[in-house]
């Protein structure tokens, strides 16, 4: 670092507190002009909310702001783009039914007598879109764009505003190895024009690999910098956690013979009698058996889990559960006959938020105990097995009266695998069971995972984690645009060959070939 | 691959959303066209000269203008998110503040009050919604019923005791009328249209009279509120505010994070929501030429369903609107004309029939079908409908619309959501 | 201690929602000169005589019966998260097809009331049966349809009521429906203040008053305690998750629906059964709106919207005395709509702080001294 | 709250300070008083009675829905007003539930019979509408020039079909084969079409554009857009209740009221309170107000029927001699 010239962004001593907690505490971080910093630690360590205090999204209780040397204080975002910060969020910011140039130029648009100035944006879009090479068409809808596609929206957002400091809040967590390494090439095309960039991740092998130093966080405050060229992922992993990560992968086969479910050309049309989103899927699962299914978002997947849950009608096809045809059965008797269901989206699909943590027991059980038997709710016992789940499946919460709200998401994560397990059922359809968990309750999840395979649970996992994938999974598919394009054994697939199954090109191209 | 999809990809897209824009405004004219012939078709059959006479559309095209003004307001409200059950109490704020400043001042006056008083509705409910973040129908429903009894309470205290017309239920008669305009040599003098609409010739009378209809004594209110559906969609399309406003409804936290005054933007909207349903309340004022207790009678309703009928978009909403305009004007004109609606309601089922039989849906097109055997029995032999069956034919005509075609809806992303900054 | 803070929790929203109404309904009324203390007085005065004060309690309780139905009613639709804003046309078309079939047979007391409040129960359901249907299979929304419906109800119900069902002689100035004879009719309860030693007033208690509490009490056993009802509550919370939970999303609509509707369909009874005798052209109409109101004032539950009719309905009584005291009767008005809109915005609040509150407690629970001894083998992450 | 016996009724018990002074109740229709219509109407009488006889007047106005007559009529005797008066037949279920338990207090309802109703204490103040009407559709009749003229009706109640009803057999009796368009702006039981002005207008501008010169309305406040249709469509109309010409506040309004059907409900409560006061109240009975008490009639300001006054008169005295039967349903 040269001492000479200012630091692109220094922190100095940032506190953030939330009502309960404090989110930051006495952070320190300098990130110098031209570099990538990234910033890794675990879920809730509070990098986000420095994020967003330095994006000028919410105030910090205490400490300094600089920007090239200067002391700022940003009332909102666009104080801080003003002063050529941009930021790309966690969670992608794109109104859906807009295109992409309105979602580019919302908030600083260019006009001509009043009017939005369409063709002088979209000029503008074109020349940022190829000169750091995001290929994007400002005349499409953001809602028929993929997740790298959405991604470089983001960016292009950033770079249209003149920032000359991005912020990339876990960028790779929704992509596949090949749109990972697209996305790198974008950061060093970024990085040669002389901008900053500022990137969050945990995945530390990620992180080596781009980064041009790192910072360390972990319970809200700054454990340290390191130089990725010298850091060993251990070492960082360490600073992360202040222990050694856990990993997936599963012990020996206990794959019995005796088939659980079985699906035979399922295909399941899309909405409006479009193209189906599920096509000619035909796959088994046995006692003891873990199923993986690998894909990039959006290729069915959750349509497929849908439609094995019976919430979405296949066109074509047939379902069967222990050999017995379950095609047309419902919901509640499907689950009734012993399907579980872990899902990807728990706020959507798994709790009831406003509801008590009892109540959420319950959820999906309503016909059997400890729920009640009939008609009537048991409310003593749903209670009494809530406090069994807090207790055996260490989900930290005052009591089984406690709003599901109050909850983490790893707690509440923890409450919806309890409550699966519990029931016992014969398949388990897990779809994403550790995202957005950290490290603690992930190894958790894993580990009641592996046990109930090992006494015979089936089990189908959709995951974005590749390596959770092939760690769990005795075997695993990959899907393509509705349809089951390849298996492969976990045992010998590397993760990138994987990621070029899931992209369609069979042969995974070199890292960092961008 | 990033760098293969280049300009020239773009390129077709643009054009094909772009050809895409140009048939969807062919087929609505198309529809159009279609339809008028099939309503000459009609009128030659039935010979009910009121379903295409110039006087059912002029009355029409009145009773629409309310119902037109609140939809509108109703589209800036859910555009930016907010959903709005509370237009028939700021129409009714909107009333009364016509009726005061009315009276005292003139037309002018009167529609500077009914835009505030409406306004103040809004303002109102967006204090309810986006500052404390109240259940958007809660609060709307929350809204009528205060209007009521603020109204009354206004009205109480101001219009007691006095000898000027002015009562607790009505306000002082306006102080001056407000210009009303035709067309000149067309539907004016000369009266083209007029002449050609007397000679009953088969589309070519039907035609006139719409026009006529449309052109003849049209009030400046009624002007206003046409003109604001292209000025709206100009607004809320073409400029940066309108795209602001429109991502408040789709995505309050993207705006947010791109700097977008979300909170700021809705407040704007829903006041002037408000605003517009209160000049809906004018127009009703200035055909009474007086405030009177209980002149909206639903129409702030009737206005949201033309709005969720118009699929959220100002020409929709128009459709929706005059639809329901239409058959309020038609069952006020002619009873009997009303009758001669179930033969045109038989040969929409026909087609209905025979496109669904083309799509190989038995169930649809035999029901169809049936419906149609049904209507066309009604229309044979019914002579002229009870006044309690005949008052409802706008309602049934828009229930039965919305339900051929309500799937293809789509609302705002984000309406109804409470947005509260940082949770999401 | 959690037993009184979770009272706390209930009864604040309802207290700060009251005082708030209160307070700018007291600078409404100040800012034109009417003094709010006055209007307090004449409100809570029932009377001189023992004989008045319990005509007045009759009074408000009758109007209570109602809105407490109609409250029921649409609270049934919210907890699912369905807006029956239809209850207004549900239950014209209940009371003039009840009281019709009430008044065209003969039957033993009990079971003659029985039908006709069957009766009407099955109407008010299939009314609003229209309206679940149109949602599940074509996708119309709920608010429209029955916006739609009630003006089509009230047409229809006009049509029935000068046309086929008309019982009343040609020319007499209110048009009726024939009346129903004396054993499909209900009684009054004024033995009740026999019994309690009051003042049995001339003004009957209406009889319907034990139909209301018992369906009360089993509309709150539905939605508290049995599956059915937590099924709906569940969708009520969050549609999709009741969905994966095997709740069958369009099959609730329709029985929450047709629930609401019966429910619905018992509104015009307490008068029809115990007063009018017949459904005629002066008809009370509104009450499915004021039901909203008294909906969101309870809560939803079945005990808040019983509070919330008594009150609604005191407020409502206060009209008369205050414009025999030349007081403003529309400070009624404001204060129930200032009420309603108050309850609202401190229900808001309330749910944010209590929310807030249990967020603190669970990030200070202690965490469970379990299952750390699964933790696996250390091992590298793969790079 | 029994302690403060000042409240309830203390304004009408310190206003009768006089002891034994006559204290008017009024209970009002839906409206209320200010409704520039029948309840003021009834306000007006009443006014007069007392100004005449010394005294007050209480009134009271029903809630929204109307739901509490019972219990305005409660609170009038409860305070001791004497008469009390309900106005509008929708007043007859109350007054037959209250009046038994009054005995003391004696009662009259407007525009309902009680003669088979057993309540002795009750006097019912009928009018002969359809007398007036017909004289408005002689008076429309003649003057016509199109031989077209048209009836808008609020709610098609059996009470406005009785206008409807005098007004056609009026214009039939004085121009045979005369056109009459008749409708309504509501079905019985939706009260909206007594206010809802624009639709009045609606109505009546068809009529007008479809050859009617002459529009009469029994529509409340909808009436309003009737004169404003006429107005617009340089026709005539006519007024309904009292005399429109007088009260309509609006010169380029009263231009087009030709005249009005007048229901003097005010001369009614009068003429009931002075005989009350008089003890000349039986209690039990109708009285009705027709033309030849001049309880109805055609209003004349404006000067714009006095060409033919002469015809007018001719027709009333057919009527009220029993030549003319005028009937009462349409
Ligand atoms: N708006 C808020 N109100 C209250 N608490 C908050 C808020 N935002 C974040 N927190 C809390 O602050 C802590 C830090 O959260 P933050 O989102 O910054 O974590 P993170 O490091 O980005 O985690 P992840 O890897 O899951 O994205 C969390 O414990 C969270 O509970
Ligand atoms: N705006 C907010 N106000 C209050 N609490 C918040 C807010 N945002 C987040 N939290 C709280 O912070 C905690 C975790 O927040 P976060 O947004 O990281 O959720 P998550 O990603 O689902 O959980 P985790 O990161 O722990 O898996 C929760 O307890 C949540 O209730
Ligand atoms: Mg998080
Ligand atoms: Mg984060």
């Amino acid at each position: 670092m040269d001492e000479s010239t200012p630091l692109a962004v220094e922190l100095r001593g940032i506190t953030k507190r939330f009502p309960g907690v404090v989110a930051n505490k006495d952070i320190e971080l300098r990130v110098a002009r031209g570099e990538v910093h990234a910033i890794v630690g675990e879920n809730g360590a509070g990098k986000s909310t420095l994020m967003k205090t330095l994006y000028g999204m919410h105030r910090p209780d205490e400490g300094q702001v600089l920007v090239d040397g200067r002391e700022v204080h940003f009332r909102s975002p666009n104080d801080a783009i003003a002063a050529g910060i941009g930021m790309v969020h966690q969670h992608f910011m794109l109104a859906d039914n807009f295109t992409v140039l309105e979602n580019v130029v919302l908030g600083s648009e260019p006009t001509r007598g009043g009017r939005l100035d369409r063709a002088t944006a979209g000029r503008r879009i074109r020349e940022i879109s190829d000169s750091y090479s995001l290929g994007l068409d400002p005349d499409a809808l953001v809602e028929d764009l993929g997740v790298g596609d959405r991604q470089r929206v983001e960016i292009a957002k950033v770079l249209y505003r003149g920032a000359t400091t991005l912020i990339l809040d876990e960028p790779t967590a929704v992509l596949v190895p090949q749109e990972v390494d697209e996305l790198f090439g974008n950061l060093a095309e970024l990085k040669r024009e002389g901008l900053t960039v500022i990137f969050i991740s945990h995945k530390l092998d990620e992180v080596r690999k781009v980064a041009d130093s790192i910072t360390v966080i972990r319970r809200g405050t700054t454990v340290g910098t390191a130089d990725p060229r010298t850091t060993t992922a251990r070492q960082l992993a360490e600073m992360m956690v202040g222990a050694e990560l856990p990993t997936p992968a599963t012990r020996e086969s206990t794959v019995r013979e005796v088939p659980v479910l079985e699906v035979r050309g399922l295909t399941v049309p899309g909405a409006g009698g479009g193209r189906a989103v599920v096509e000619d899927v035909t796959l088994t699962v046995r006692e003891g058996e873990v199923v993986g299914i690998a894909g990039v978002e959006g290729n069915g997947q959750a349509e497929l889990i849908d439609a094995l849950l019976g919430l979405r009608l296949p066109s074509a096809g047939t379902v069967s559960l222990g050999g017995q045809d379950v095609t047309g059965w419902s919901t509640r008797r499907r689950r009734e006959s012993g399907i579980g269901f872990i899902p990807e989206d728990r706020h959507r699909q798994g709790m009831l938020l406003e509801a008590p943590l009892w109540e959420n027991r319950i959820l999906g059980h309503q016909t059997r105990p400890p729920a009640g038997n009939g008609r009537f709710i048991d409310r003593k016992a749903a209670r009494e097995d809530t406090g069994r789940i807090m207790r055996d499946y260490d989900v930290r919460a005052p009591d089984p009266d406690t709003l599901a709200v109050a909850l983490s998401g790893g707690n509440q994560q923890k409450l919806i695998v309890g409550r699966e397990m519990s029931a016992h059922p014969r398949v388990l359809l897990a779809a994403h069971p550790t995202r957005g968990v950290d490290v603690g309750a992930q190894a958790v999840i894993w580990e009641l995972l592996k046990d109930a395979r090992a006494e015979g649970m089936a089990i189908v996992l959709v995951s974005a984690d590749l390596e959770e994938l092939i760690g769990l999974s005795d075997t695993l598919h990959v899907m393509l645009r509705g349809q089951l394009v390849a298996t492969v054994d976990p045992r010998s697939v590397t993760p990138e060959e994987l990621g070029g199954h899931m992209t369609g090109g069979h042969h995974p191209s070199p890292a960092g070939a961008a | 691959m990033s760098t293969t999809m280049s300009t020239d990809t773009s390129a077709p897209s643009g054009v094909g959303g772009r050809l895409r824009g140009l048939a969807g405004a062919r087929r609505v004219w198309l529809g159009v066209a279609v339809l008028l012939v099939l309503i000459s078709v009609v009128r030659v059959v039935s010979g009910e000269d009121a379903l295409t006479s110039s006087s059912t559309f002029s009355a029409a095209l009145l009773l629409t203008a309310p119902i037109l003004l609140v939809a509108l307001g109703g589209l800036y409200a859910e555009r930016a998110g907010v959903v709005n059950i509370g237009l028939e109490g700021m129409m009714i704020l909107g009333t009364w503040g016509a009726g005061y400043a009315g009276y005292q001042w003139g037309w002018q006056a009167a529609i500077v009050g009914g835009l505030l008083f409406g306004a103040l509705g809004g303002l109102l409910h967006a204090v309810a919604t986006v500052t404390f973040g109240v259940d958007h129908v809660i609060s709307g429903v929350a809204i009528n019923i205060l209007a009521a009894g603020v109204v009354r309470f206004l009205s109480e205290s101001v219009y007691t005791g006095r000898d000027d017309g002015a009562g607790i239920t009505q306000s002082p008669g306006m102080a001056s009328r407000p210009p009303s305009f035709s067309v000149p040599v067309l539907s004016s003098g000369p009266d083209l249209l007029g002449e050609l609409e007397e000679l009953h010739w088969f589309l070519i009378s039907d035609l006139a009279g719409v026009l006529r209809g449309f052109t003849t004594g049209v009030g400046v209110l009624t002007l206003i509120a046409v003109l604001l559906v292209p000025a709206t969609y100009l607004l809320l399309w073409r400029t940066a505010f309108g795209l602001r406003l429109r991502s408040c409804g789709e995505n309050p936290a993207a705006a947010d994070s791109l700097g977008v005054a979300v909170y700021r933007i809705k407040y704007i909207a829903v006041i002037i929501s408000g605003a517009l349903a209160g000049l809906g309340g004018v127009v009703l004022v200035f055909i009474a030429n007086i405030y009177r207790e209980g002149q909206t009678n639903g129409r702030g309703f009737i206005g949201l369903a033309a709005l969720i009928f118009g699929n959220w978009r100002p020409g929709g909403l128009t459709g929706g609107a005059l639809l329901f305009g239409f058959a309020d004007g038609l069952q006020l004109r002619s009873r009997s004309a009303v009758v001669a609606l179930l033969l045109l309601v038989a040969v929409l089922l026909v087609a209905i029939c025979i496109w669904q039989l083309a799509r190989r849906r038995v169930v649809q097109g035999v029901l169809a079908l049936v419906f149609a055997a049904a209507a066309l029995v009604g229309y044979l032999t019914i002579e002229e409908l009870p006044t309690g069956i005949v008052s409802f034919t706008p309602h049934l005509v828009t229930l039965l619309v919305l339900s051929l075609a309500s799937q293809r809806l789509r609302m705002p992303k984000a309406d109804g959501l409470v947005y509260r900054r940082g949770e999401h | 201690m959690s037993v009184l803070s979770r009272w706390g929790a209930v009864l604040l929203a309802p207290a700060m929602a009251l005082l708030i109404a209160l307070a700018i309904s007291g600078l409404v009324m100040g800012a034109l000169g009417v003094n709010p203390f006055r209007v307090l007085t004449v409100m809570v005065d029932f009377g001189d005589t023992p004989s008045q004060q319990v005509t007045q309690i009759v009074a408000v309780l009758n109007r209570a019966l109602p809105l407490f139905l109609a409250g029921l009613a649409v609270a049934i639709g919210f907890r699912m998260g369905l807006f029956n804003i239809g209850v207004e046309g549900q239950y014209r078309m209940a009371t003039i097809i009840a009281a019709t079939v009430g008044a065209a047979v003969v039957l033993p007391g009990p079971l003659h009331v029985a039908l006709i409040i069957a009766v009407a129960m099955v109407v008010g359901a299939l009314w609003a049966g229209i309206v679940a249907v149109l949602k599940v299979t074509r996708g119309v929304s709920e608010v429209i349809s029955s916006i739609m419906l009630n003006t089509i109800a009230l047409g229809l119900a006009s049509y029935l009521l000068t046309g086929p069902f008309r019982g009343s002689p040609e020319g007499a100035s209110i048009v009726a429906t024939a009346e129903i004879p004396e054993s499909g009719r209900i009684g009054g309860l004024n033995g009740v203040f026999d019994v309690l030693g009051l003042a049995n007033p001339p003004r009957q208690l209406y009889g319907f008053l034990l139909v209301a509490v018992v369906v009360g009490v089993l509309v709150w056993v539905l939605l508290q305690r049995t599956r059915f009802g937590f099924d709906l509550r569940a969708t009520g919370l969050s549609p999709s998750a009741a969905s994966a939970s095997g709740v069958d999303a369009r099959g609730m609509v329709v029985k929450t629906m047709l629930l609401s509707g019966a429910v619905a369909g018992l509104i015009g009874l307490p008068d029809l059964l115990g007063r009018t005798y017949e459904y005629n052209s002066d008809f009370t109409s509104g009450l499915g709106f004021l039901g909203i109101a008294v909906a969101l004032l309870g809560r939803n539950s079945p005990a808040g919207i019983a509070l919330a009719a008594v009150l609604y309905a005191f407020l409502d009584r206060a009209s008369v005395p205050l414009q025999a005291a030349q007081l403003p009767s529309s400070v009624v008005t404001i204060i129930q709509g200032t009420i309603v809109l108050a309850v609202v915005v401190a229900n808001e609040i309330a749910r944010r702080l209590s929310r807030r509150a249990a967020e603190r407690a669970s990030r200070q629970a202690p965490s469970a001294p379990a299952p750390q001894a699964q933790q696996p083998a250390a091992q590298e992450v793969t790079s | 709250a029994s302690d403060e016996p000042e409240a309830g009724g203390g304004s009408a018990g310190t206003s009768a300070e006089g002891g034994g002074e006559l204290q008017v109740g009024i209970a009002y229709d839906t409206g209320g008083r200010g409704d520039k219509s029948f309840n003021d109407s009834a306000y007006a009488g009443a006014s007069a009675a007392v100004e005449e006889l010394g005294g007050t007047v209480t009134d009271l106005t029903p809630n929204a829905d109307a739901s509490n007559r019972v219990d305005l009529l409660t609170q009038l005797a409860d305070d001791g007003s004497n008469p009390v008066i309900g106005v509008g037949f929708a007043f007859a279920d109350a007054i037959a539930e209250v009046a038994p338990q009054y005995p003391e207090t004696t009662f009259a309802i407007v525009d309902s019979s009680v003669a088979d109703a057993g309540l002795d204490n009750v006097t019912g103040l009928l009018f002969a509408a359809n007398e007036g009407s017909f004289l408005g559709g002689v008076a429309a009749a003649l003057k016509s020039q199109t031989n077209h003229i048209g009836f808008v009706g609020g709610v098609e109640s059996p009470l406005i079909q009785e206008f409807e009803a005098g007004y056609v057999a009026g214009a039939q009796a004085a121009k045979p084969g005369i056109q009459v368009d008749v409708q309504y702006i509501s079905p019985a039981g939706d009260f909206s079409g007594f206010s809802d002005p624009a639709k009045g207008y609606t109505l009546a501008q068809g009529m007008y554009q479809g050859g009617a010169d002459i529009v009469y309305h029994a529509a409340g406040a909808s009436g309003q857009g009737v004169f404003r249709a006429a107005a617009e469509a340089g026709g005539q109309a006519i007024g309904v209740d009292s005399d429109q010409y007088e009260t309509i506040g609006d010169p380029a309004l009263q231009a087009v009221i030709m005249t009005s059907v007048l229901k003097r409900v005010d001369n009614a409560i009068q003429q009931f309170i002075t005989d009350y006061s008089e003890g000349n109240v039986t209690g039990g009975e109708d009285r009705v107000a027709d033309l030849e008490s001049e309880g109805v009639g055609l209003s004349t300001s404006g000067g714009k029927i006095d060409d033919i006054s002469a015809q007018l008169d001719t027709f009333e005295q057919q009527i009220v001699g029993g030549e003319i039967e005028v009937p009462t349903t349409p």
